[in-house]
């Protein structure tokens, strides 16, 4: 268990004494992120055979040090982070040892977020990641990239200091900050101010998860960012600031006017976020526009209290850290504009036609991923059986029907005529391959992927097996 | 202090506190929105982090309650030690992310020749869409691209 | 005692408050910055020493503060005020327009 | 200034965002949350880590994870800022590079207190970072100090060499033993952080533990990055 410790103290270790280094600067990060997505792995198994589990920082136990929950779901992120980073390891870059050192504690901050069961922790890990995020952001030669990297940063922590609002309003109506110990003092945050503090955390963490009000930067971000810091983004620290709502709304905000505040965002997300899709002209921009739908949808799954929203959440989350990393990497290179697309699924065919299938699951075309993800949402959102849900339901299914319209268009584009262009190199064929064969095996092997979901959101959702756990099950 | 023990006297004290970290919020807030020159930008952040600070702290005051650090046998209560602890670390994250904030604008201002965000967004949104860029400049009133 | 304590520490409040005002509202770099140091080195200096009346036990380290702020306030605005200089900045004359701040 | 468009809006915004807050601080009794916490960490920090500090105890033993990614968020942003300022700088065709040699040299004044003050600011850094356990202060508030004491005669004599390696190395290896310290807990006493070197006597310079040690690690850290941050936004030197 005290594996998942390393898979933070490791990688922060190796980025600190990345100058030193030397001539083996270049594999130190990928052995780091090769090295946890084998600590992962072992975790994994360990959590198969003994269940969840806790580990205590320092043996300050709960509540008064830091408490690391270990369970399917935390285990699944933080291993699926790893891998993302080394999929998508740059092979060039302007610095490439601070750029290194970036990613290294992009992943350390990735897996503290995915296992950490204190409030304030998480909040040191999200800021982490956004520090990071910024420089990565930034490295970028295009042009007005760090333009984009300030408002970026100035939006972030805007939003990073209404979080530390809610956390101090957090400790003072509950005086405490460990998740399972708030879960005991719930009902203390059952106040307009316990609200106001949601609110808060949520536009905070907000910012990162791309939800409604604080998602201004993603566009103009994720359009000049390099195309591989563009798909972490998007693929992987999106969905870690998610989990942490997802903590939040189960283990402390099950109130229903919390949960209608995340429906409503995650709606406003949908419909804003496909609407702009619609309307941009090019294809980097369609894609960022349509990955705020995407975890708006996400937010709308775990709005839906209890396994069956977590579970829809995780396939969804999962799904979209596949596929749109994918996109963004087959799209680099390619004219940005939709309409200088002509042609070229006949120029080149195979990168069309990986794009045309990532597009199809994000679609969800029935035998792809993204249908179960989008059929498990609605499920879910029906399950509900009050009205506000039933009405999300319909705006994912409109939101659905808006993103057809506009990604078939940039398909029909691609093999609309011919172009005289050369090929475009497709820098990032070797990640993007592997997302998309990472695609079809999860296609074929749906039934053992779906039973590890549903372990894995049968383990989050049991509220009362994590306060137990992590508090030592002690009487109050 | 061992002169505060009236309930008027608390309440007031109270009500700086918490005046003073909100007025501190609102102004950091209020720069945000009006002001648009980076610089100014970040001291409202600044403004605004010192604001949750002050917040923090006064979360953790107990009256008739000393700082807490155990001089000889002392005993008595002592304040809240948990909010000061984190407020040094968001202290220094409010730091990393004001010297990188400011690194950025060296290097917008190098680049562009501006700092003043608004303008930059503009830009930004006129990149790579000549399409949609028409669509949204005319609202703010201009017609040129730089 | 205490009253001169509290005479001492309201001197103090109204000299950093003149300061903070004269930082608003002088119209140059030269005239914020004489705002912006002797007025407040005064007021803290003035803060310190009623501290000190109010708590005789911190004499020492309050002491130690009070040379700091000598020392280094002085220093900070004079070399502040020659980069202005040595960067061309013109000293205000009645009549010129406020530099915005 | 730049700003053409109203200013009403933000205002009206600011007011309600007021009322707001006034409204719901009214629920939130100043001075007595309820500090479970708070009050259990008063109650047995002293005899678990042996630290006379309170707060020096949360900070590196209750939550010393929390000071670890604060570390790492300090480093993040100082090798964001040179990644960023080492692009800015070479995309700047060399102007930035002439504008540093021709900086007129400090003044009297700056220079004559940078030497008297370099001494005294050493002294104090080292104190407060290692009477962090006993005293308000630590490794942050010591390591700050520090880095003004490198930087300070930086500004003084631009030409005199900052040492760039030797920061370098401190950082590392400072900010390595943090984490080493953590995974020696966590060899030694099966948790990651967890206190090593016993508490020894409360109140004395030899005691609380591995919170010293930690201090230390911090301090350097923070010295040697802050220092070469600011001289990162100073322009640059070399290369």
């Amino acid at each position: 268990m005290n594996a998942s410790v390393l898979m933070i103290a490791l990688p922060l270790l190796a980025a600190f004494l990345l100058p030193l280094t030397g001539p083996l600067a270049r594999w130190v990060g990928p052995f780091a992120a090769a090295l946890n997505i084998a600590l992962g792995i072992s975790l994994w198994q360990t959590v198969a055979q003994e269940g969840p589990s806790v580990v205590v920082m320092g043996g300050f136990a709960a509540p008064l040090g830091i408490v690391f929950r270990v369970d399917t779901l935390a285990v699944l992120f933080a291993t699926a982070l790893a891998a993302l980073v080394l999929i998508l390891w740059p092979r060039t870059s302007a610095d490439p040892r601070r750029e290194s050192a970036l990613l290294l504690i992009l992943l350390a901050a990735g897996c503290g977020l995915a296992f950490s069961g204190d409030l304030f922790n998480l909040f040191v890990f999200y800021e982490l990641i956004a520090v990071a995020s910024y420089g990565l952001v930034a490295a970028s030669r295009e042009r007005l990239a760090a333009a984009a990297g300030l408002r970026y940063l100035v939006l972030s922590a805007l939003g990073s200091a209404f979080a530390l609002l809610g956390i101090g309003l957090v400790y003072a109506l509950a005086g405490t900050l460990n998740l399972a110990d708030l879960s005991r003092h719930a009902d203390a945050l059952n106040s307009p101010l316990g609200l106001a503090a949601f609110a808060l955390m949520l536009l905070g963490f907000g910012v990162k998860a791309e939800l409604f009000p604080v998602n201004a930067w993603v566009a103009e971000v994720y359009s000049t960012a390099t195309a591989r810091t563009t798909a972490l983004l998007a693929g992987g620290v999106s969905k870690l600031a998610l989990l942490i709502v997802l903590h939040l709304v189960l283990l402390v905000y099950a109130q229903p006017a919390a949960l209608s505040l995340l429906l409503t965002l995650g709606l406003l997300s949908i419909v804003s976020g496909q609407f702009a899709g619609y309307r941009a002209a090019d294809l980097p921009r369609m894609l960022a526009y349509s990955s705020i739908a995407q975890l708006g949808m996400i937010a709308a799954a775990f709005s839906v209290s209890g396994e069956a929203g977590v579970l829809a959440g995780l396939a969804l989350a999962l799904h979209h850290l596949i596929v749109k990393p994918a996109l963004f990497l087959v799209g680099d290179g390619w004219p940005k504009c939709v309409d200088s697309l002509a042609g070229l699924g006949r120029a080149e065919p195979w990168r069309a036609a990986l794009f045309v299938l990532l597009a199809l699951s994000l679609l969800g075309i029935p035998p792809l991923p993204g249908f179960w993800a989008k059929l498990l949402l609605l499920k879910a959102l029906l399950g509900m059986g009050e009205p506000a849900w039933n009405l999300a339901a319909a705006v994912v299914l409109l939101g659905t029907a808006i993103e057809g319209a506009y990604l078939l268009r940039v398909l029909q584009t691609l093999f609309r005529g011919t172009t005289n262009a050369k090929p475009a190199t497709f820098g990032g064929a070797l990640p993007a391959g592997v997302l998309g064969v990472a695609l079809l095996l999860v296609m074929l092997a749906a039934t053992p992927v779906g039973g590890a979901l549903q372990r894995a959101a049968q383990q989050a959702a049991d509220v009362p097996a994590y306060v137990a756990d992590t508090l030592g099950g002690s009487p109050q | 202090m061992e002169t505060l023990s009236t309930a008027t006297e608390l309440e007031w004290l109270g009500w700086t506190f918490y005046a003073g970290s909100a007025g501190l919020v609102l102004l950091g807030c209020y720069a945000l929105f009006a002001a648009r020159h980076a610089l100014r930008l970040l001291l409202g952040l600044f403004l605004l982090e010192s604001g949750v600070n002050l917040f923090l702290v006064a979360v953790g005051f107990r009256p008739d309650a000393a700082a807490p650090i155990l001089v000889g046998e002392q005993a008595g209560s002592m304040v809240d030690p948990l909010p000061q602890a984190l407020i040094l670390t968001a202290i220094v994250i409010g730091v990393g992310v004001l010297a990188l904030g400011l690194a950025l604008a060296v290097r917008v201002a190098k680049e562009e020749g501006t700092l003043d965000l608004a303008e930059l967004g503009r830009r930004l949104a006129a990149t790579h869409t000549p399409a949609t860029a028409e669509e949204t400049l005319p609202q703010s009133g201009r017609t040129e691209t730089p | 005692m205490t009253w001169i304590a509290d005479v001492l520490l309201l001197i103090g409040a109204a000299f950093l408050f003149l300061g903070a005002l004269g930082l608003w509202r002088m119209p140059d770099v030269y005239t914020r910055l004489q705002a912006g140091t002797k007025a407040v080195t005064l007021g803290s200096v003035a803060m310190l020493i009623g501290v000190g009346i109010e708590r005789p036990d911190w004499w020492p380290k309050l002491l130690l503060i009070t040379l700091f702020i000598l020392l280094t306030s002085p220093l900070g605005s004079s070399t502040v005020a020659r980069a202005a200089r040595v960067i061309g900045q013109r000293p205000w004359r009645a009549g010129d327009a406020k530099e915005t701040p | 200034m730049l700003t053409s468009r109203p200013r009403w809006p933000a205002l009206l915004f600011i007011l309600g965002l007021a009322l707001l807050l006034t409204a719901l601080l009214r629920d939130l009794h100043f001075g007595n949350a309820p500090m479970q916490v708070g009050q259990a960490i008063n109650g047995v920090a002293a005899h678990e880590t042996g630290a006379a500090n309170v707060v020096a105890s949360v900070l590196l033993a209750y939550r010393g994870l929390d000071t670890l990614g604060e570390l790492a968020i300090l480093f993040a942003a100082a090798t964001g800022a040179g990644l960023v300022l080492g692009i800015a700088f070479r995309n700047g065709n060399g102007e930035a590079q002439a504008k540093t040699n021709t900086e007129p040299p400090a003044g009297f004044i700056l220079r004559k207190g940078a030497d008297l003050m370099f001494p005294f600011l050493l002294i104090l850094g080292a104190y407060v970072i290692l009477h962090g356990h006993l005293t308000p202060g630590g490794g942050f508030q010591g390591g700050a100090i520090l880095a003004a004491a490198f930087f300070v005669p930086q500004l003084a004599r631009p030409s005199s060499p900052f040492n760039e390696r030797t920061a370098h190395w401190v950082e590392a290896l400072a900010g390595a033993s943090f984490v080493l310290i953590g995974i020696a807990g966590l060899a030694g006493a099966g948790w990651f952080l967890a206190p090593l070197l016993g508490t020894g006597s409360v109140g004395e310079l030899l005691s609380a533990g591995s919170i010293p040690l930690l201090q230390l690690a911090i301090g350097l850290k923070v010295g040697s990055e802050l220092a070469g941050l600011m001289i990162a936004l100073h322009g640059p030197k070399e290369t």
